[in-house]
């Protein structure tokens, strides 16, 4: 009886959602679709398939990828760990880690900039250790490097969160049936996380792969990705309407994650990455 | 967009259109103090950046700064509006011969106020390059300078030197020299150490690469910064870059917008700007009471044999505009 | 008597500063149906855990076959656990939870089928093995965890209050069910609970625990009948547990009156623990009992009438078939053969202290 | 032993990964030089100096002005839809959340471009445009701090307060309020950290004289960042630890104080 | 008898397609304990929300004090609700959670602490004022969430298995303790269990319900002693529940034995349910009882006995207090008195429709 009352609190929410979430994408939509004179046109989606835009989005799907990889792979281990300290306050842990936004996105990329220079700090103590002088900067690499540095912390917090949902006595009755710490690992802690694991996924992946400004300030320029070729067509060719054709050819990726999202995240849970 | 703009009819305001840190703050509170109009600032980055902003009309600009090609092209479109010098008073303080230079984009000179002026060329670290060296735009397909060359970030400047190279207009609109100066970039890109734009002048002063492709100014803050810096313009010739103030049609305040012109071409406030940009101003006020030393420094005063071989950006017209797009993203693509 | 499958010698646990276990002495036999019985706190759970592997005592051995696992981790114990919980794994199918030990031992796919289809019948879930876990209800998930835990075949099999989260009519089945089990299997069954009821429907041998120590081993008849101490009585079951003197052998005074009793030895005038269970007082008439009261409050129990009776100044518990007005005044008569006498202990510490096994 | 050790190096060194730009940045602020490669001695003018800046203060305060205000709306909203979501039936509320989803998962910059071309068709950019974008991209976070605590709450004591008398108003505002009020804030806090860290989307939706830290940085990037700035972002850093450890404090004395 | 408080008329509710309760009639006397039993699913909590006003009925009224109440929200109905899981608010000290209502009725400080006072006595917690919710047992939560709810001096108190998360022994304490209450207050109790034993225990009137149907309203002894049905039967406490042919008046046959009842009416050899109680079997000598059998299995069960004979067929279940060995041949007896004879139900369905009250 209550519950239809309590529905119409979301609706300043949907009238928002509406307004400033729907509509601009069917504004997006609207130009994606049309030539400067207004004329109905697909060329701008289709436009994807020149050989530049492939390009670029291979690149950017590949960086994307292995950026995804790479915060799978700290990240893991990192939640394990996490999870056997008993904190007190969950949220802790995860203010600990959103802390470092407090300071200007901007601002650290330049300072990883001043890091990763070829005679800034990293490659001193590379030279020191003796591994020698390594060129980072405006590579591929110091790209991924800032993705990994800027993503991080949102594959940690849903795997971290699916973690401490797991019941000691699950992982107890797993070690009484026999299994060792591999398989508990495999086929316990792995499955149970999955769901983390998936929006964790994709949490990375979807803005690692639209990104334009970490490939600009650690790229120096030399990396195009497909956020930068959108900026590029709002900003610098002013051709909105190519650049509103690439953006949905980008949202399908969203979408596509989106999907994949619903379907191992039933209860809507591991969206809840705070 | 829409085009007329009422809910900025408060009289007492000027909505102003500018490069990011290209006016001096003071220079606003004063102006503010002395008319009692208050200024609304609106800074960019790039004159394409600009023309998104410009064209996208939700703001209602009443006066704008951009560089030469770009107010060429906003006046082909028909946005910018004739200006009225005869009322200034101090519009006699500027140096005719760069209101004539003017005229590659402003026949009239009519529709547009130089603020400064500059050109692009090569710095230097002359700890690392030979000054000789640098008189050509060849040094920057020296493979011996692998990974320690900056261009520009911005497609235009960063042609300039690969079209003067083959010795091609740096205005042509011809698809085969284009294709040429595409290929020269590509070979170029593997010894480039980065595009940059913003980031240049300081990456050069903390010695992390030998050269770069700058304007004037831009190499005039990193000298200052690091005495090992040198500018050279290379004699194949280069741009000759102007920003200039304009009125667009749109204005709403056109009253104040003059009398901000006029108010930025009196002595004391185009010294007070030169002291904060460092460019090359127009204004022979300025230039008059500078020391011999500042007003001999080339980097900063062209002088007039080089700015003989330099050539000021013409607008494109739309299709080839659009080829540099595409070109450019092929160079960064590769 | 079987042979002794698994021995518990000095264990001690504590944790912090709380000492849990203290000095703590158990066998268990073979095929024995074992009850730790004990109210909440008293340290059950922390000596099936010391079995299980789960926890490592302070001191003291764990004994298996003779052999010391005192140290042998979890996975390399021959015994497996039923929680409390369950703690099925909620991403596997019925099956596949069954399955999940014997794959480990990497037994053939027939095999796992065939205990998997044995697993399922003897719990009476057969045909359930595609069901996911959260389709079943609390009783078949405790079914299930049972399953998951016989398959493997376990010499001994620790329940942790398998049952606690059970209503009534489910827990009664499934008493009976583990009792067909035990008897079936032929393996050692290590029972947790604080149930009484429980404990005597299904033990073997029962271990009364309290505050970390054992109070009482011993049948389910041993301990209901014979308690040792006072704390046993009342734990188990209802008792009237009356302050009496021990005027003489085979003589207690109790609320100032004298009743003849079996029990010798406990020299004159000594203070005792008096224990008499609700059914063994008859309600008699008047002047016919050892003691005259009047009855304060009948309830009906189905099988039969809890009434109280006030004689003596003390409310005694009476479980009788026959129904009485409240009010009557009656007689209270019991037959000395159902008169427990017991020491006091001096202080509770001592009582719990006083019988370690 | 030897596992607690290494568990403890692994963790050192992701927390000097993510931590390590903040340090280099707040060395900057202490830099006696304007050159952010020159390290010109210790100094502590940028500090006095930013808040005498007139440009840098005012586009603090836009950002104050602009975070605080998108993360006060933001949360009114978001709560109250996390509240009418949780009471939808199961298809509703998945589309509700998948169009929730959007903003988060959408790339910035298209999320910007879209409010821009929705904005320069019906109204001018300014102030009020770059708030609207801001609660947008709020919004979704404090539904998915909020929504758990909704679905952890005891749906009974709130039935428990009706029982008793109070009024479904009364019974939110002192029953489930208080038990929802920890995602609430930690919303709250997020919204702020967005808002704060965004570029991209600011970038596209400000209008004229509208310059928020992150913007005003962008510009600065072409002339080199004043120091001044880096003492500002070391102070925004350091008042976000310390209410971050208070806050960790505090509720640790109020678990105390709970259990007797 | 005691004026009617509350009628419950023709209520239908149903949850989609599924019909929860069908057209349900049930009124409530001033003062009396009354308990709604029945199995997991019944629709018990259905009632007691409709009664508490958090859901509507599909069709019918709820007549308070013969108005009409259907529509009325629950903070504006005079009675106050115990829940399950206490749904005590963990943010509020205990004084607090008391005070809750009271506050609301803007009712003065002095009489609000007085009141928690006196609360707190009655449920014996004197001086647990200032303590948090999350340091009391289980046990003591519920005593509080019961405080706040009489604190308001409800005309109607309704309590939905308040005791089902307690163990056995706190169980047994607190169904003292609320009999205890409801003598000392003296306002009506609306009990919901699904604990047959629990029913018994406390009920002036035990309503027993299935599938969203009243099968019986009775005192406790008239549902144990007379239950109109098997599914009653069974359902309070165990029974032998054997088909039968009622050869004629006084006679009835089970398990081809012929033996006499004290029921009559039934007409000429009419299928029939005889129930008789486990207790009301007894064992006797092979040859001397209607019928023998072998005893298949004995469990104690502290009070007494639980055996199982083998007989005819059917395994009889038969409590006593004399201990047998498994195997012993022995006969079975019953006096006609305590056979209870039943009409058969024609289907499931009909057993749970045929007798709305
Ligand atoms: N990991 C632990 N850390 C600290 N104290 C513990 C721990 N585990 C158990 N205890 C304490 O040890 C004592 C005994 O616990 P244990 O679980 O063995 O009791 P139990 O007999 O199983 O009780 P219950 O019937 O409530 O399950 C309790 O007082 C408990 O608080
Ligand atoms: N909100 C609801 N939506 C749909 N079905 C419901 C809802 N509430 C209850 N039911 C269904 O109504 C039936 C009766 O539920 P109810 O809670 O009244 O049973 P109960 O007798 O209290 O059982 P229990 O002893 O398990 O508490 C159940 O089958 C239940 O699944
Ligand atoms: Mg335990
Ligand atoms: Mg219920």
């Amino acid at each position: 009886m209550y519950k239809l009352k309590k529905q119409f609190l979301a609706g300043p929410y949907l009238i928002w959602m509406i307004g400033f979430i729907l509509l601009p994408l069917a504004f997006i939509l609207y130009y994606a679709l049309t030539t400067s004179d207004g004329a109905f046109t697909f060329s701008n989606i289709a436009a994807i398939a020149d050989p530049v835009h492939v390009k670029s989005i291979v690149l950017s799907l590949k960086l994307g990828a292995i950026c995804t990889l790479v915060c799978l792979v700290l990240s893991y281990p990192l939640c394990m760990i996490l999870s056997t300290f008993r904190f007190r306050h969950q949220s802790f842990v995860v203010f600990l880690f959103i802390l470092p936004m407090w300071m200007n996105f901007m601002l650290r990329i330049l300072a990883w900039r001043l890091l990763l220079s070829n005679n800034g700090i990293v490659n001193s103590i590379f030279a020191a250790v003796g591994v020698g002088h390594i060129k980072m900067l405006n590579t591929p690499t110091a790209v991924v490097f800032g993705m990994v540095y800027d993503f991080l912390p949102f594959m940690i917090l849903p795997i971290y969160n699916s973690m401490v949902r797991i019941k000691p006595e699950t992982l107890e009755a797993a070690r009484d049936l026999g299994a060792g710490n591999f398989t508990i690992l495999v086929k316990i802690i792995f499955p149970l996380t999955l769901s983390g694991i998936i929006s964790g996924v994709i949490m990375v992946f979807v803005p690692a792969l639209t990104s334009f400004v970490i490939s600009d300030l650690l790229g120096g320029g030399k990396v195009l990705l497909i956020g930068n070729v959108i900026e590029q067509e709002f900003m610098q060719g002013t051709n909105w309407h190519l650049g509103s054709g690439l953006s949905v050819v980008l949202m399908l990726f969203v979408i596509a994650s989106m999907a994949l999202m619903n379907v191992f995240d039933k209860d809507g849970g591991g969206t809840a990455v705070w | 967009g829409s085009s007329s703009n009422t809910a900025d009819a408060d009289k007492d305001t000027l909505v102003v259109l500018n490069y990011g840190k290209y006016l001096e703050p003071s220079v606003i509170e004063q102006f503010e103090q002395e008319t009692g109009i208050h200024i609304k600032l609106e800074e960019y980055e790039s004159p394409e950046e600009m023309y998104t902003k410009f064209t996208a009309g939700s703001i209602c600009y009443d006066v704008v700064c951009t560089s030469d090609y770009m107010i060429e092209r906003l006046i082909s479109e028909g946005e910018v509006s004739t200006i009225d010098f005869s009322g200034f008073s101090n519009y006699g303080n500027l140096n005719p011969d760069i209101i004539d230079a003017s005229r590659v984009f402003d026949p009239e000179a009519c529709c547009s106020m130089p603020y400064f002026y500059g050109t692009l060329g090569i710095l230097y670290n002359t700890t690392m390059v030979p000054t000789e060296e640098a008189q050509s735009w060849n040094i920057l397909w020296d493979d011996t300078y692998r990974d320690s060359i900056i261009m520009q970030n911005s497609v235009r400047d960063t042609f300039v030197p690969a079209l003067r190279l083959s010795g091609y207009d740096i205005n042509t609109e011809d698809e085969d020299e284009l294709a040429d100066a595409l290929a020269l970039l590509i070979e170029q890109k593997p010894i480039v150490y980065a595009y940059y734009v913003d980031e240049t002048a300081d990456e050069m002063a903390a010695g992390n690469a030998a050269m770069a492709l700058v304007y004037s100014g831009e190499a005039a803050y990193a000298m200052e910064l690091n005495d090992d810096l040198s500018y050279a313009v290379p004699e194949e010739g280069s741009n000759l870059w102007i920003d200039s103030w304009f009125i667009p049609k749109r204005c709403a305040h056109r009253e104040n917008a003059e009398k901000f012109l006029d108010f930025l071409c009196r002595g004391d406030i185009a010294m007070a700007n030169f002291e904060y940009v460092c460019y090359a101003s127009p204004n022979q006020k300025v230039v008059d009471a500078l020391d011999e030393e500042t007003k001999n420094d080339p980097t900063i005063f062209p002088p007039d044999e080089i700015l003989e071989y330099c050539t000021v950006y013409k607008q494109l017209g739309i299709d080839t505009t659009e080829r540099y797009s595409y070109l450019w993203k092929t160079l960064k693509s590769e | 008597m079987k042979r002794k499958l698994i021995n518990l010698v000095e264990i001690t646990k504590s944790y912090g500063n709380n000492v849990i276990l203290d000095d703590l002495n158990l066998y268990i036999r073979e095929n024995e149906f074992i009850t730790l019985l004990g109210p909440s706190g008293c340290g059950k759970t922390t000596t099936l855990r010391i079995l299980g592997g789960f926890e490592k005592p302070d001191k003291g051995q764990v004994l298996f076959d003779d052999r010391d696992i005192t140290n042998l981790p979890p996975n390399m114990r021959d015994l497996n656990t039923v929680f409390q919980k369950y703690a099925l794994f909620p991403h596997m199918s019925i099956a596949e939870n069954i399955a999940f030990g014997l794959k480990i031992k990497k037994k053939s796919k027939a095999y796992i089928e065939d205990k998997i289809r044995y697993a399922l019948k003897l719990v009476n879930l057969e045909g359930f093995e595609r069901r996911s876990i959260d389709s079943l209800s609390g009783g078949q998930q405790q079914r299930i965890a049972i399953a998951r835990a016989i398959v493997n075949e376990p010499k001994v099999l620790l329940l942790d209050e398998p049952l606690g989260a059970l209503d009534l009519k489910l827990r009664q089945e499934m008493q009976y069910e583990l009792i067909r089990l035990k008897n079936e299997l032929g393996i050692t069954f290590v029972y947790v609970t604080h149930d009484q009821e429980e404990a005597l429907t299904m033990s073997d041998t029962i271990v009364v625990m309290n505050q970390g120590y054992i109070q009482q081993i011993g049948t389910p008849e041993m301990i209901y009948n014979e308690p040792v101490n006072a704390f046993v009585a009342d734990f188990i079951g209802d008792s009237n547990i009356i302050d009496g003197v021990m005027v003489k052998d085979k003589v207690v005074e109790i609320l100032g009156t004298k009743i003849p009793c079996v029990d010798e030895g406990f020299g004159e005038n000594t203070p005792v623990d008096v224990v008499i269970r609700p059914e063994d007082v008859e309600i008699v008439s008047p002047g016919e009992g050892f003691m005259d009261g009047v009855i304060t409050s009948v309830i009906f129990k189905g099988v039969h009438y809890e009434i109280e009776i006030l004689a003596g100044g003390y409310e005694w518990l009476v479980d009788t078939t026959q129904c009485y007005a409240v009010g009557t005044d009656v007689g209270i008569r019991v037959i000395p053969f159902n008169i427990q006498i017991m020491n006091k202990p001096e202080s509770e510490d001592e009582e719990a202290a006083e019988i370690d096994v | 032993m030897v596992k607690k050790w290494s568990q403890r190096v692994y963790l050192g060194i992701i927390f000097l990964f993510l931590y390590l730009p903040i340090l280099v940045l707040i060395a900057l602020s202490f830099n006696n030089s304007k050159s952010r490669v020159v390290w010109g001695g210790f100094t502590l003018k940028w500090y006095a100096s930013c808040f005498t800046d007139e440009t840098i203060m005012r586009a603090f305060f836009t950002t104050l002005q602009i975070t605080l205000a998108a993360a006060v709306i933001s949360t009114m909203i978001g709560t109250l839809a996390a509240i009418g979501i949780s009471a939808m039936k199961r298809r509703n509320r998945s589309i509700m959340l998948g169009a929730t989803n959007i903003p988060l998962l959408n790339a910035d910059i298209v999320t910007g471009i879209s409010l821009m071309l929705l904005f320069v068709k019906f109204m001018n950019l300014g102030f009020v445009t770059v708030l609207i974008a801001h609660i947008t991209f709020d919004i979704p976070y404090v539904i998915l701090n909020v929504l758990p605590k909704l679905n952890q709450a005891n749906r009974s004591t709130y039935e428990a307060a009706l029982d008793l008398g109070a009024s479904p108003f009364y019974a939110f505002c002192k029953v489930t309020w208080p038990e929802i009020a920890p995602g609430v804030f930690s919303g709250f806090l997020m919204a702020v950290t967005m808002s704060l860290d965004d570029f991209s989307i600011t970038f596209f939706t400000k209008g004229a004289g509208v310059n928020t830290l992150s913007t005003m940085l962008y510009t600065e990037l072409r002339k080199g960042i004043r120091p001044e700035l880096y003492a500002l972002s070391t102070i925004l850093f350091l008042f976000a630890f310390l209410l971050l450890l208070v806050m960790n404090r505090r509720s640790d004395k109020q678990m105390t104080a709970g259990s007797f």
